[in-house]
């Protein structure tokens, strides 16, 4: 095992995995939390189920979706329904226990900005916008927030509301993780394998408070890069 | 009924428009897209909830207005260059936004499609979005006070979709993945179907929509009009192209030139479902 | 997950419940509804947009203390007596009425499934149907300032539907007229489902709804579970018995006696899917 | 011609169906109303699309209904869809042309009764209720209405107003044709063949104004007769 290596991508990819419990029905974003929740499905929770935006309820995905609208994820779904039901009947009535977000800033309240950095009116950078994010993070059981940290991703304060942290329970980066504190403030609470404290404290633009019960990531076992590393391959393939 | 893809943009989209082009990463009707574009429409304002590839090429030659959406981005890729420059440095001109959530905007076509005014909706709380558009307000239950959200009905001029198969009366199917396109098509005053063929009867089909010849403007026969996008049963995703269009449409100049060869330049025999 | 009928009921139905037992003359689950009337239960509220011969008899019955419902009649027949005698004399019991219109019914059981507490129609204007209950409200559209209707949610104790095919997981398949079936589990609290047969995978069919296990309590294998309704694909509707039950309800006695034989008096050993 | 006979619910059925124009869209309930739509799709309209509120839209049975939700229905519709959209996405928002609806009674402005006969409370006779009746009533572009005529069915005031007359175009009886004039009420227009006057005012509970341009019914055609009495043999079967 102490012979593996893996890039920072992947432990978070995997940190983020081990965040599911079997049977979790789980809200999926494209890209990281997509991968994360398909090596879930693989590993430790066969029986995770996987909603994507698009309608399609229990998808079962031979292959890694390039995107959320991927045909694999229509044929093997249990069922495939409209967007207004996906969101009404589903995420809305309460019926995901996670959901996975992406995020451009975070800041140390858990709120997460998607739209714009800069001033709304003038950005300096256009984001994709609010997506599913507002009522994703608003109605799941709990949030899960993937995204790399530096001090331009972890900031005070988000420039833009785009959907609030009340919810978030884990937020998984490529150093670390952090959870809420009672006040709702993240704490960092496990850092990966041979990263130190010092070089998150650097990625993080508020003063970042320690966990006084910090602990060290599992390093990822041969299974979980195996599996991860093979699901990447067939990434937006069509079986 | 079934027509010329030419005859049925030049039929139901004016200038000055509100035209939804809608999909959800499946059967994006980019031919459709593309007609508009060499038909010169200026002034739309564009909507959809997931703006993509298609909405960088119409925004970068200069169609649109404003844009009503929720997420707008390369899927799997990154940016849209060309909608990134125009709302950072007004090129080719100024483009009004009006952003909201996938939930907010799917329920506002609900209500189109329902001819109400509005949806009720838990939604936007706590976020910035609403400071930035009329169409959000706050809403109280009459039977419990809860305050909840609400969200002004989408009614576009035209929606236009692509779908698999028509017969030939006009009846609309498609299947896989569809989205929000029949609240689209029932919110809409007019709206236009490009499908990859027209047959002698609709099979049914598991999970398929069917939208009768009544509630459509026009149809039009277009193998392959979803292109880069794909018809489930019919074509796969064109990945690469999406890969692609990240460097093609990262320059202006670049851009115009490939829209100039791949779009404007083709003539109407080479058009896509020409001889429908 | 999947039981037998027996103990489907004892665990979900409860007196004093509000139960829904679902359907559009498809489907309808009269074998679950027996097994209510045998189990005793009392105090029910029932709800359903058609109550039909199966509520005639739970109400005849003396189950239920009150009835949600839309339209209470026996589909091209006429009237349903025992309903009939419960509202006009109190027979067996008193019996609270709270109604509606189709699209009342439909949209309150909407917002159920969606976790909100009301829904928004055009709807009721100028009848007399708001007089008669604290359900309907008027509601001001926040953007236009139109008044529309505004209903409370339906969220029923327990639903209870009839279905073709479940497989070994419990995850439910029904197609053909689907009615408000899925919106009635999706707003209940619990939701128990019968069906024609258990089989190894559900086949994608045309106009198929599916229910994941995980949103259901209890699925019971009962062939046969929805006569003298139907279930498309498996059986055809005994239209005879809904013309012979005019005359088999019009009388108190007669009612009694049909029920004594065939619903108090059928042993466990021959009930419908007993032996599942 | 002059030698054919009829009964009086085959002369209204017959009268109903030809309200109805070719390519409109009909929103159906059963019993008289569907058997005079598909009546009138056998003979002059060809192109009428049947809604049947149990969310079947372009039905187009091959034999008679005997209730809403026969699989004749969905076997032959366009569409099958489920039963709020029928309600909220073709019936209210305004895409039906023609609603057709019974009744226990109705009143000189059009108000229909199927909810109680005497005090809601403690009422004499329970009828039904409201069913579709109240939005078919408020969102089509006309409604017609089928009602056998008699003092006991056209009264003053209803009892109970469960759906509204403000878009009554036609009410069709055994005894004749009835339509409002512009304040709403309704007079009489056409009396079917051997029918007089005197018999139709004697079947109505209001001081009943006969229209100037007072018109009698063409007698059923040989071909509507056959028509309707062939399908009327199919009522419930199964294809």
């Amino acid at each position: 095992m102490s012979s593996l290596s893996w890039t920072p991508n992947e432990i978070m990819t995997i940190a983020a995995a081990r965040q599911l419990a079997d049977a979790d029905v789980c809200f999926v974003g494209i890209g990281l939390p997509s991968t994360a929740a398909n090596v879930a499905r693989r590993t430790h929770a066969p029986n995770l189920v996987l909603i994507y935006e698009s309608g399609t309820i229990g998808a079962k995905p031979r292959t890694l979706p390039l995107s959320i609208g991927d045909g694999e994820l229509a044929t093997t779904a249990d069922a495939v329904v409209s967007v207004p039901e996906i969101f009404n009947y589903w995420l809305q009535a309460g019926r995901v226990d996670v959901g996975f977000l992406g995020a451009a800033e975070i800041d140390r309240g858990g709120d997460i900005n998607t739209t714009v950095i800069g001033p709304y009116d003038h950005p300096q950078v256009r984001l994709p916008g609010a997506g599913g994010a507002p009522e994703i993070a608003a109605s799941c059981g709990r949030v899960i927030v993937v995204i790399r940290q530096s001090a331009r991703t972890f900031v005070d304060r988000v420039a833009f509301r785009t959907s609030l942290g009340e919810r978030v329970s884990t937020v998984i980066t490529d150093l670390g993780e952090l959870r809420p504190n009672p006040a709702g403030e993240l704490l960092l609470t496990r850092v990966h394998p041979g990263v130190d404290v010092a070089t998150v404290r650097a990625a993080t633009g508020w003063g970042l408070t320690v966990s006084d019960a910090l602990d060290e990531t599992a390093p990822p076992t041969t299974e979980e890069l195996e599996v991860l590393r093979k699901l990447e391959l067939t990434q937006g393939q069509v079986v | 009924m079934i027509t010329s893809l030419a005859e049925a943009i030049k039929a139901n989209v004016k200038d000055g428009d509100t035209v939804a082009l809608e999909g959800f990463t499946h059967l994006i009707p980019f031919a459709a897209g593309h007609e508009i574009i060499r038909q010169g429409r200026r002034d739309l304002t564009l909507v959809r909830m997931t703006p993509d590839v298609l909405y960088d090429q119409l925004i970068g030659m200069g169609v649109a207005r404003k844009l009503i959406f929720s997420w707008g981005g390369n899927p799997g890729v990154g940016s849209l260059h060309r909608f990134r420059d125009a709302v950072e440095h007004d090129w080719p001109q100024p483009l009004e936004l009006e952003e909201h959530s996938h939930a907010g905007m799917a329920n506002r076509y609900v209500a189109g499609a329902s001819g109400l005014p509005f949806a009720v909706l838990r939604g936007y709380s706590g976020t910035d979005l609403p400071a930035h558009t009329k169409n959000v307000a706050r809403i109280a239950c009459p039977f419990t006070g809860e305050m909840l959200t609400a969200v002004a009905a989408l009614q576009p001029d035209v929606t236009i979709i692509h779908a698999q198969r028509a017969d030939r009366q006009g009846n609309v199917q498609l299947w896989g993945i569809t989205g929000v396109q029949r609240e689209a098509v029932l919110a809409a005053e007019r709206a236009v179907v490009t499908v990859e063929e027209i047959v002698d009867r609709l099979e049914p089909l598991p999970g398929a929509v069917v939208l009768p010849a009544w509630v459509l403007s026009a149809v039009v026969e277009v193998p392959g009009g979803a292109h880069p996008s794909y018809a489930h049963g019919y074509s796969t995703r064109d990945n690469a192209f999406y890969q692609a269009w990240d460097s093609i449409s990262r320059d202006r100049s670049q851009f115009l030139s490939w829209m100039q060869d791949q779009v404007l330049g083709v003539a109407d025999s080479q058009l896509e479902g020409s001889s429908a």
